[in-house]
C-alpha cells in the first residue's frame, strides 16, 4: 500500500508543471478583481451581515493576492486578522445600527457626493504615487523560499529595531485601557461601591 | 523522518476520504458511548452515523421565512470544507497536500474561519435560537482563541519554523508534548472549542435547543454535522505534527503512525468531551483570560528560553 | 522546484475546488434521495408559537467589552509569528523584548479583569 | 430515473427509521405517557429531537386541553418530512403508537405524497413591505435598555413545545440579546389526571435527568433516566391505567410522599418483600447518583453562577431589580433571593436527588414558583433560565382549576401592561433594597 502510494505520487510529481510566473500574474489580477468587486458590493447590499462579510471576502482576496506575490506570511495573516476583525466588527455593526440591520433597504454611504470625491481623489493620488515613485530595484533575486521573507520580517522586527515593539506595546496597553473604560458601562466602582468592598451596593464580587 | 514531499492536487481525494471516514468514526464512537451510558448495546449506537446519514439524506431540506439564504449556504458549505483546509497542511508521513511555509498560521486562519461559519449559521435562518447560538459562540471565541494561538506558536518556536513539516521533523526522539504539555492541553481545549460540540458548545447545546442547528434539516444538517466531526478530527490531526512527533515511531511507516496518532487523540477528545458538562461562555471567558492565556504564555516563555539556551 | 511553494497553494486551491464540488454533489445527491427535491420554507421555530417579529435585529451582545481587549491583544499575533522564526538566532534580546511586550499587554488584561470586563456585564 | 432510484430510497428509508427522531410534546398530565414513550424509544434506538427541523415524528403525550390546537398544528407544519405524528394519552397506547409511526415513516410512497401535497411556503407569508418583510414585524427597540443604547428586543416564548421543559408551561420572555428583560408565565392545560404518590421518586429523577441533560452532563443524565425507569412503581410499568382515576387533587389528602422509596407506602404493602428489596436497592442507586453529582467539581463549576445576575438589562433598575419582593416565599420554592442564588440550580438538582427531602404541598410550591419566576428571571440569560426552570421541577399537573384559570394564555400577544407593572415593581424593590442594605 505504502509502496504503491509512493510510486504513484512520484509519477504525479514528475509531471512538469506549467510556468508559474504567468499563472501568478493571472491569479493576482483575478484576485484583485474579486477584491474590488466584493468591496464594491459592500455598498450595494441591504444587510449588515452581508456587508460585513463581503468586506471580509474582499480582504481575503487581497490576502490571497499577497500570497500569490510570494509573501506567504503577510497574505495569510491578512486573512487571519481580517476574518477575526470582521467577525467582531459584524457584531458591533449589527448592534449599533440605527435601524434593522438585515431586512430593510439600507445605504452604507454617508454624504455620498463628498465620499465619492474623497475616494476618487485618494485613489488617484495613490495610483499616481505608485507610478511616479522611483522604486528601488532589488540587487538579488527574491528568495525562492517564501519562508525566508517571513524570517526577514521577524529579523526586521526583532533585530535592530527594538523601537517597533517598544512603541507598540504602550499603544496597545492604552488601547485596552481606553477601550475598556469606554465600553465598560459598569466599572469596578459602580459594581462594588466607593470602598470597592461590594458592601455599599448589592451585586458584589462574584 | 526525511523531508516532506508535496503531493499533487488529486491526492486531495484521498485526504477527503480519510477525513470523511474519521468523521464517521467520531460519530460512531459518540454513538457507542451514548448507547453504553444508556445501557443499550454499544454496537447499535455505533451504527448511529450511518443511520443518521440515511435519515438526513432522506429528510427534506427546509429553510425559514425571510432567511438569508446566501449566508446560510456559505455557512453550511463552509462547515464541510473547513476541516479539509486544515488537514491540507498536515503531513501524512512524508507527503503533504500543501507544504505551505506558514502552515501553522494557515491552520490558525482556518480555525478563525470557524467563527465566521458558526456566526453565519446562526444569522442565516432568521430564527431566535440560531441567532443566540451564533452569538454565544463568538463570546466563547473571545476566550479560547488567544490561548490557542499562543499554544500553536510554542512548537513553532522550538522548531524555528512555521512550516508544519519542519515542526514535525524538529522533534526527533522527543515529541514536543513531553516538554510543552501545557501548550498541548491548551491546544486541545481550543480544538474542543472550535469543533462546536461537547463541553464548549455554546453554539449548539441542548440548553439553547441546539442553537445554530435548530433550523437545519436534510443535507444542510448533514453537512454541518459532518463538518463539526471533521473539525475535531482535523484538530487532532494537526496536533500530530505539532506535538506528537508527526510520523515518527517504531516499526510502522510514518503515514500509518500519523493515522494511528490522529485516531487515538480523536478518540480521547471524544471521550473527554462526553465526560464534561457544558461550560457556559461566561464562565469560560474568565477561565480563558485568567488561566489559559497566562498558562500558554508561561509555556511559551519556557520554550523560548530553552530554545535560546540550546542555540 | 523554485515554485514548489506556490504549488503548495495550488494544493489548497485544489482542496477548495474539491470541497465546493463535494458540497454541490451532496446537494445534488440529496435531491434524488430526499422525499421531495425542493426545500420547504417554514416559520422559524418558537416553541409552537407564531414569531411575533423577525429574529434578525440589533442583537445585543453583552460581552462587547471583551472584544476590545481581545482585538488589542490579538494584533500582537502579527509580530508573534515572525518572531517565532528568529528567536533562536536573535537570542536573549528577542525573548526579553517579546515578553516585556506581552507582559505589558497582560497588565492591561489584569486591569480589564479588575474592571469586570470578563464578567458578563 | 426516479424508478431506478426506488430501491435505494427504500434502503435509505429502512436505515433512516432505525434512528427516528421524535419531538416529544407533553401536555400537563402526560408525564407517565411521556416516560413510557421515552422508554420505548430507547428500546428502538430512537432519539429525542431537539427541534422540529430535526424531527421525523411528533408525539403528543397526555391529553392537550384548550389552546393547544394551533401550537401543535404550527409545530407539525415545521417538520421537514418524512414525518408522522401520534398522540399517546396513556402508557398503554405507546407500543401501538410507535409501531404506527415506524410504519408511516417507512412507507416511502405515503411520505412522498405527503411531501408533494405541502405548501412550499406557509400560507400566511405575505409579500410585505419594507417595514414588514414577509408580513412580519421588524423587531422593535427599547430606549431604556442597557448602556443607554437603543437595541432591539425579541419576544421569544419558551414552551410548550420545548424539550426538557415543564409540560404546558409557556414562559413568554422578552430577550435583549440572550438576556431576559421581562417574562410572563402561562400554562396550557391538559386533561385532569390522577396524581400518584408512587410516581414521585420517578418524577424527581426525571426532572434531575432533564437538568443534567440541559447542563450537558450526558452520562449522568442517562444514569438518572435509567434509575427513573427502574423505579419499582407499579403504575408506570403496568400497561393498564385505572380509568376511574379521580381528578387531580393537590390538597393534603393526596400529597406525594417524598419518602416513598425508603418509607412505607400503600404500594409497598401490596407488593410484599421482593418489592421492598428492589426499592431499597433502587434507593441506594439514587443515593449513589446524588453522590456523583455532588462530588463532580466540574459540574459544580459549570453550574455555579448559572443564574448570576448580569446587571439587569433595564438600566433604570440595575442589578437590584431582583432581590425580589418576599425572600421567604422564594426560599420556600428553592430560590434564594438575597444572593441571586448562584448555586440555585445545583442546590435544586441535589434536592431532586435527595430522597429524604419532602415536598408536602407541591401544588402550592409550584404555584409560588410560577408566581416568582417572571421577576426572578429578569436579567438572567436564557440558558440559565432554562436550567433554573428545569431544576424547579414545575409539575404543572398539580395546579388546580383556579391556578390554571389565573395562568391561562392571554389573547393579546403584547406584554405592555405586565411590563409596566414589572418595571414599577422593580423600582420599588430598588428602593426597598437600598434601605435594607444601605
Amino acid at each position: 500500500m505504502s509502496l504503491a502510494f509512493n510510486e504513484l505520487s512520484s509519477v504525479v510529481l514528475e509531471t512538469p508543471l506549467p510556468d508559474l510566473s504567468v499563472l501568478r500574474g493571472v491569479a493576482v489580477t483575478a484576485l484583485g478583481v474579486v477584491a474590488v468587486v466584493t468591496g464594491a458590493l459592500v455598498f450595494r447590499v441591504d444587510s449588515m451581515a452581508r456587508a460585513t462579510y463581503l468586506l471580509a471576502a474582499s480582504f481575503v482576496a487581497v490576502g490571497a493576492a499577497v500570497v500569490a506575490l510570494h509573501l506567504d506570511y503577510v497574505g495569510v495573516v491578512v486573512v487571519l486578522m481580517m476574518l477575526m476583525e470582521m467577525a467582531v466588527m459584524g457584531v458591533f455593526m449589527v448592534m449599533l445600527m440605527g435601524m434593522n440591520p438585515a431586512l430593510m433597504p439600507m445605504s452604507m454611504v454617508h454624504s455620498g457626493r463628498r465620499a465619492l470625491a474623497a475616494a476618487g481623489t485618494s485613489f488617484v493620488v495613490l495610483t499616481v504615487g505608485i507610478l511616479l515613485v522611483d522604486w528601488p530595484t532589488r540587487p538579488d533575486a527574491p528568495p525562492s523560499d517564501p519562508g525566508a521573507t517571513t524570517y526577514s520580517l521577524g529579523d526586521a522586527l526583532m533585530g535592530d529595531h527594538m523601537l517597533v515593539m517598544m512603541v507598540v506595546s504602550p499603544v496597545m496597553l492604552a488601547t485596552i485601557v481606553a477601550g475598556v473604560v469606554l465600553a465598560q458601562a459598569h466599572g469596578r466602582y459602580e459594581r462594588l461601591g466607593d470602598d470597592l468592598r461590594g458592601t455599599s451596593r448589592q451585586g458584589g464580587r462574584r | 523522518m526525511g523531508e516532506v514531499v508535496q503531493v499533487a492536487a488529486p491526492w486531495v481525494l484521498l485526504a477527503a476520504l480519510l477525513l470523511g471516514m474519521a468523521a464517521l468514526g467520531v460519530a460512531a464512537l459518540d454513538g457507542a458511548l451514548a448507547a453504553r451510558a444508556a445501557c443499550r448495546p454499544a454496537s447499535v449506537g455505533a451504527q448511529h452515523p450511518l443511520v443518521e446519514t440515511a435519515r438526513l439524506l432522506r429528510q427534506r431540506r427546509r429553510t425559514t421565512v425571510a432567511a438569508d439564504t446566501l449566508l446560510r449556504h456559505v455557512a453550511v458549505g463552509g462547515f464541510a470544507v473547513a476541516p479539509l483546509l486544515m488537514v491540507a497542511v498536515v503531513p501524512l508521513g512524508e507527503w503533504v497536500l500543501a507544504d505551505a511555509s506558514v502552515g501553522v498560521v494557515w491552520f490558525n486562519a482556518v480555525d478563525v474561519l470557524v467563527w465566521v461559519l458558526v456566526w453565519l449559521a446562526g444569522w442565516g435562518p432568521n430564527a431566535a435560537w440560531s441567532l443566540t447560538g451564533g452569538y454565544r459562540f463568538l463570546a466563547q471565541a473571545m476566550a479560547y482563541e488567544l490561548p490557542l494561538m499562543f499554544a500553536l506558536t510554542a512548537p513553532a518556536v522550538a522548531a524555528g519554523s512555521l512550516r508544519v513539516g519542519d515542526v514535525a521533523g524538529g522533534q526527533q526522539g522527543l515529541p514536543y508534548v513531553v516538554w510543552m504539555p501545557v501548550a498541548f492541553l491548551v491546544y486541545c481545549v481550543g480544538v474542543l472549542a472550535f469543533s462546536v460540540r461537547g463541553p464548549l458548545s455554546p453554539a449548539g447545546g441542548p440548553v439553547i435547543s441546539s442553537g445554530v442547528l435548530a433550523e437545519l434539516s436534510g443535507v444542510d444538517r448533514l453537512l454541518v454535522l459532518a463538518g463539526r466531526a471533521g473539525l475535531l478530527v482535523a484538530g487532532a490531526a494537526f496536533a500530530v505534527p505539532l506535538f506528537l512527533g508527526g510520523g515518527s515511531g517504531p516499526l510502522l511507516p510514518g503515514w500509518l503512525w500519523v493515522l494511528v496518532k490522529t485516531a487515538l487523540l480523536t478518540a480521547a477528545l471524544v471521550v473527554v468531551r462526553r465526560r464534561l458538562p457544558d461550560v457556559r461562555p461566561e464562565r469560560f471567558l474568565a477561565l480563558g483570560w485568567t488561566v489559559l492565556l497566562p498558562a500558554a504564555l508561561l509555556q511559551l516563555l519556557v520554550v523560548s528560553v530553552v530554545v535560546v539556551v540550546r542555540s | 522546484m523554485a515554485d514548489a511553494a506556490t504549488s503548495g497553494w495550488a494544493g489548497l486551491l485544489a482542496v477548495l475546488v474539491l470541497g465546493a464540488v463535494g458540497v454541490a454533489g451532496a446537494f445534488a445527491v440529496h435531491r434524488l434521495t430526499a422525499v421531495a427535491p425542493r426545500g420547504l420554507t417554514a416559520w422559524p421555530w418558537l416553541s409552537g408559537w407564531h414569531p411575533p417579529e423577525h429574529a434578525l435585529s440589533r442583537y445585543h451582545a453583552r460581552w462587547y467589552p471583551v472584544t476590545v481587549v481581545f482585538l488589542a491583544f490579538d494584533v500582537e499575533m502579527l509580530f508573534m509569528y515572525p518572531w517565532v522564526l528568529v528567536v533562536a538566532d536573535v537570542g536573549v534580546s528577542a525573548v526579553v523584548e517579546m515578553f516585556v511586550f506581552l507582559g505589558v499587554l497582560l497588565l492591561g488584561v489584569l486591569w480589564a479583569r479588575r474592571e469586570g470586563a470578563f464578567s458578563w456585564q | 430515473m426516479a424508478v431506478s432510484l426506488r430501491p435505494l430510497q427504500r434502503v435509505l428509508a429502512r436505515w433512516a427509521v432505525r434512528g427516528t427522531t421524535v419531538l416529544l410534546v407533553e401536555a400537563p398530565g402526560g408525564w407517565a405517557a411521556r416516560v413510557a414513550v421515552e422508554r420505548a424509544m430507547a428500546e428502538r434506538g430512537w432519539r429525542a429531537a431537539s427541534s422540529p427541523a430535526d424531527a421525523d415524528a411528533l408525539v403528543v403525550c397526555g391529553t392537550p386541553g384548550d389552546g393547544w390546537g394551533e401550537v401543535l398544528e404550527r409545530t407539525w407544519a415545521q417538520l421537514p418530512g418524512p414525518r408522522a405524528r401520534a398522540s399517546v394519552a396513556a402508557p398503554s397506547e405507546v407500543p401501538g403508537a410507535l409501531e404506527g409511526l415506524a410504519a408511516s415513516l417507512l412507507d416511502d410512497d405515503v411520505q412522498r405524497v405527503d411531501a408533494a401535497a405541502r405548501d412550499l411556503v406557509p400560507a400566511d407569508v405575505e409579500p410585505g413591505d419594507d417595514m414588514h418583510p414577509a408580513g412580519l414585524e421588524l423587531a422593535g427597540g427599547e430606549d431604556d435598555l442597557r448602556d443607554g443604547l437603543e437595541m432591539d428586543v425579541l419576544r421569544v416564548p419558551l414552551g410548550p413545545v420545548l424539550p426538557d421543559w415543564p409540560a404546558g408551561l409557556v414562559l413568554r420572555t422578552v430577550l435583549s440579546g440572550d438576556v431576559v428583560v421581562r417574562a410572563r408565565v402561562e400554562v396550557l392545560p391538559g386533561a385532569p389526571q390522577r396524581q400518584d404518590p408512587a410516581d414521585d421518586v420517578a418524577r424527581r429523577l426525571d426532572a434531575a435527568a432533564q437538568v443534567l441533560r440541559l447542563a450537558g452532563a450526558d452520562d449522568l443524565a442517562a444514569r438518572a433516566v435509567r434509575l427513573r425507569d427502574a423505579v419499582p412503581a407499579p403504575r408506570t410499568s403496568s400497561t393498564d391505567r385505572p380509568e376511574d382515576a379521580p381528578s387531580p387533587r393537590t390538597s393534603s389528602t393526596h400529597r406525594p410522599q417524598r419518602g416513598a422509596l425508603s418509607g412505607t407506602s400503600s404500594t409497598d404493602r401490596r407488593e410484599g418483600g421482593a418489592g421492598a428489596a428492589q426499592r431499597r436497592r433502587s434507593a441506594g442507586d439514587v443515593r449513589e447518583l446524588r453522590g456523583r453529582v455532588e462530588r463532580s467539581r466540574v459540574l459544580a463549576w459549570a453550574l455555579r453562577e448559572a443564574d448570576v445576575v448580569t446587571s439587569s438589562p433595564t438600566s433604570g433598575a440595575e442589578s437590584d431589580a431582583a432581590p425580589a419582593s418576599a425572600p421567604d416565599d422564594l426560599r420556600d420554592v428553592g430560590l434564594d433571593a438575597r444572593r441571586r442564588t448562584r448555586d440555585d440550580v445545583r442546590t435544586l438538582l441535589l434536592g431532586l436527588l435527595d430522597l429524604d427531602a419532602r415536598d408536602d404541598d407541591p401544588g402550592r410550591r409550584i404555584r409560588a414558583a410560577l408566581d416568582a419566576l417572571p421577576e426572578r428571571l429578569v436579567g438572567v440569560d436564557v440558558v440559565s433560565a432554562r436550567l433554573l426552570v428545569a431544576a424547579l421541577d414545575l409539575r404543572t399537573d398539580t395546579l388546580d382549576a383556579d391556578d390554571l384559570a389565573a395562568l391561562a394564555p392571554r389573547e393579546d400577544d403584547s406584554d405592555d401592561d405586565s411590563s409596566d407593572d414589572d418595571s414599577d415593581d422593580g423600582s420599588d424593590q430598588h428602593m426597598h433594597h437600598g434601605h435594607a442594605h444601605g
